[in-house]
């Protein structure tokens, strides 16, 4: 028997088949946001956006509240993740902070701790 | 014949693209960065190669989870960019090529591989950005591309050993065409960053730079680790060296390292850029 | 563990399906090659297999030349039925089985293959011609289906030496999966055909006969054939062949050949039907 | 050099890179007929629609003059071309007859010609 689970590795969910099966309608969802009228319709009225995408209980939960690491467990892939960030106008640094449990400013001074090569020039 | 005169391995992250937009090149945040794009441009101008092919992984503009492809080739005679959602301004088609592209179809499933061939895709920022990087102002129209994903997104992705045997696979057919076109190749994306989860933001220049010697004399090197292993050691998008690989792979035998940078965070990512020569 | 108990060769053209909704399976046209189906559908009622693992090539539903994959994976829950455009009724869905097929996905890229992986897609004639045949009345509902494509349609198609050898990277990869499932295999498309161009209507069987003996005994010995050899023998869509191989390769060692049928022509093809059974 | 060009058959043609890049509005158009909307679109105004998918003059005239053969030289598949000919309730005998010279019936006798296997049960 061969089994191809993935390594844990902290602080990480390995987006695989069985995440991509429990997170297709929330992704599918998500990649319809690459369309102004999409976003639109969500903003106008999410929970009907979420149920016309047929998603579980719990993930509509998880958007509610905004919590993106719950959104990541259920299934969400970060690719797609990455759109429904862009409605609200949040950046990278904005939802790595909202993930790692740190503030923009700190999320963004723990990134400039491990940095290099800049003002050098 | 076709000749492949060199690789630039370049990140594509989007927030450079926005950064060129608004004409912040010279800012602190960003100066070190850019510095490296305005020599591989004039050596870019001096080569005049006639084809660019650009390996990249599709963000979710393109290949969705409905049919995702491992390897994706584009066949098109142009690729249109759009809307990906967060606010990059879309771009001006890119010319494609499809002579070429279809010779290395043939040559792909002549040697097992199974790639996605397209024949109408659109290309996300991971390919626009260093388009737009290399040949500023829309110059990129000048250049016919050939636009080649990697699956970067769902796990299981390609081994770094087949992405590698890939790009070698590309290589042998491009060096097999019967033209005299010069075509310059890119490695695009990575290095080390993790987008998603508790773990965001971890970043690791010194296996970065690991790396970016083992793409000048050991890419084999790189191929020890599993995918797991490199999500392990550069973030869950470190995974994007695939890319980097295959275009290394494309280089029969020793390079010459003619630039190279290395430049963290930009964004959430450290960004390494090379410009590599074929010794022969 | 789970395992193989058998493999099934059948064509899936249209008229077939068209020809059981308008009950003519007694009809002079139609009696010889609807022989064969009762005393399958018997051994499939006694052996009652959990999954079928079904090769097909889709017609133009799904696999557009917009993004075309060599080889796709379905790992669906469920896959849908829909009008091809010339009249065959849709039938209700097909039940997937998302578990194993991810493991084959795992397994295939594992062993540098290069599947497009299918979240979400409709299922042609192809796969569900051969489901009604053998499951009819929708029974088909009862057992979980894992639709798997090759590419038939545009040059260049998977060497038949590959669609063999990823049959075989299935079939290790049915072998390794640790539930106690019973699998079959179905086998679909072919014979000798050819629907296109002035040629169109040549059959071959003397050639088919010799595949069917090949595909017990010897299936490599078709791989000597390039396609477009396959397409002077036995037409253009002869190329359908790759299915059967595909299926062939899944099982280890030697077959018993239990049931065969060959009736020609039935609409412009030349149906082929097989039961194998694994020796050991 | 390699040359990946396929051996010629008579009689047929190869649907390959080249033909697939030169029939790809032909064949999209096809493909949309896989819609009963779009089939009827077509019966509707058939050069309306035609125009819409960019079709070119030779393609255009090919499909003027019901002419598979041609559509094939102009890069169309036969995969696509099904749905075409369904629009017109031709069956894969009717166009075989139209496609080899000869008329539904002949082209059946050269099916049966060749045949195999009926009438022993
Ligand atoms: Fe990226
Ligand atoms: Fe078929």
């Amino acid at each position: 028997m061969t089994n191809y689970k993935m390594k844990d590795i902290e602080g990480t969910v390995h987006f695989d088949g069985e995440m991509a099966t429990k997170g297709f309608y929330f992704n599918k969802m998500c990649y319809s946001f690459n369309h102004e009228e999409n976003r639109q319709a969500f903003r106008d009225d999410p929970e009907a956006y979420m149920t016309k995408y047929k998603l579980s209980e719990e993930q509509k939960q998880a958007v509610r509240d905004q919590d993106i690491n719950r959104m990541l467990e259920l299934g969400g892939s970060i690719y797609y993740l990455a759109k429904f960030a862009g409605i609200f106008g949040w950046n990278m640094q904005v939802i790595g902070g909202m993930m790692s449990g740190r503030t923009t400013e700190e999320f963004q001074a723990y990134l400039d701790s491990q940095g290099r090569g800049k003002n050098n020039g | 014949m076709a000749k492949i005169i060199g690789g630039i391995t370049t990140a594509h992250i989007p927030a450079i693209g926005v950064a060129m937009d608004k004409g912040l090149e010279n800012e602190p945040y960003y100066r070190d960065l850019f510095a490296i794009y305005p020599p591989i441009r004039e050596w870019l101008e001096e080569e005049k190669p006639d084809i660019a092919v650009l390996f990249y992984n599709d963000h979710g503009l393109e290949m969705f989870l409905d049919k995702k492809p491992t390897f994706a080739i584009g066949c098109a005679p142009e690729y249109e960019n759009a809307d990906e959602g967060w606010g990059i301004k879309p771009i001006p088609p890119v010319t494609g090529e499809t002579e070429l592209s279809w010779h290395i179809v043939n040559h792909l499933i002549e040697n097992d591989f199974d790639p996605t061939v397209c024949q109408d895709i659109k290309v996300d920022h991971g390919a626009t950005v260093p388009l737009t990087l290399l040949w500023p102002n829309f110059t990129y129209k000048g250049i016919k591309v050939i636009p080649i994903s990697i699956n970067c997104e769902r796990h299981p992705m390609p081994k770094p050993s087949r992405s590698l045997a890939f790009g070698k696979a590309i290589g042998d057919a491009i060096r097999c065409w019967d033209k005299d076109s010069k075509v310059v190749l890119l490695g695009t994306g990575g290095l080390s960053h993790q987008l998603d989860g508790p773990r965001a933001g971890i970043l690791n220049a010194e296996f970065d730079n690991w790396c970016m010697d083992k793409i000048v004399s050991d890419p084999e090197a790189i191929c020890q680790y599993s995918n797991v292993e490199l999500v392990e050691k550069g973030g869950a998008q470190m995974v994007e060296i695939a890319m980097w690989l295959a275009m290394r792979g494309c280089i029969e035998g020793e390079v010459e390292e003619r630039m190279r940078n290395y430049v963290s965070p930009i964004s959430n990512t450290a960004v390494g850029v090379q410009l590599l020569i074929p010794k022969d």
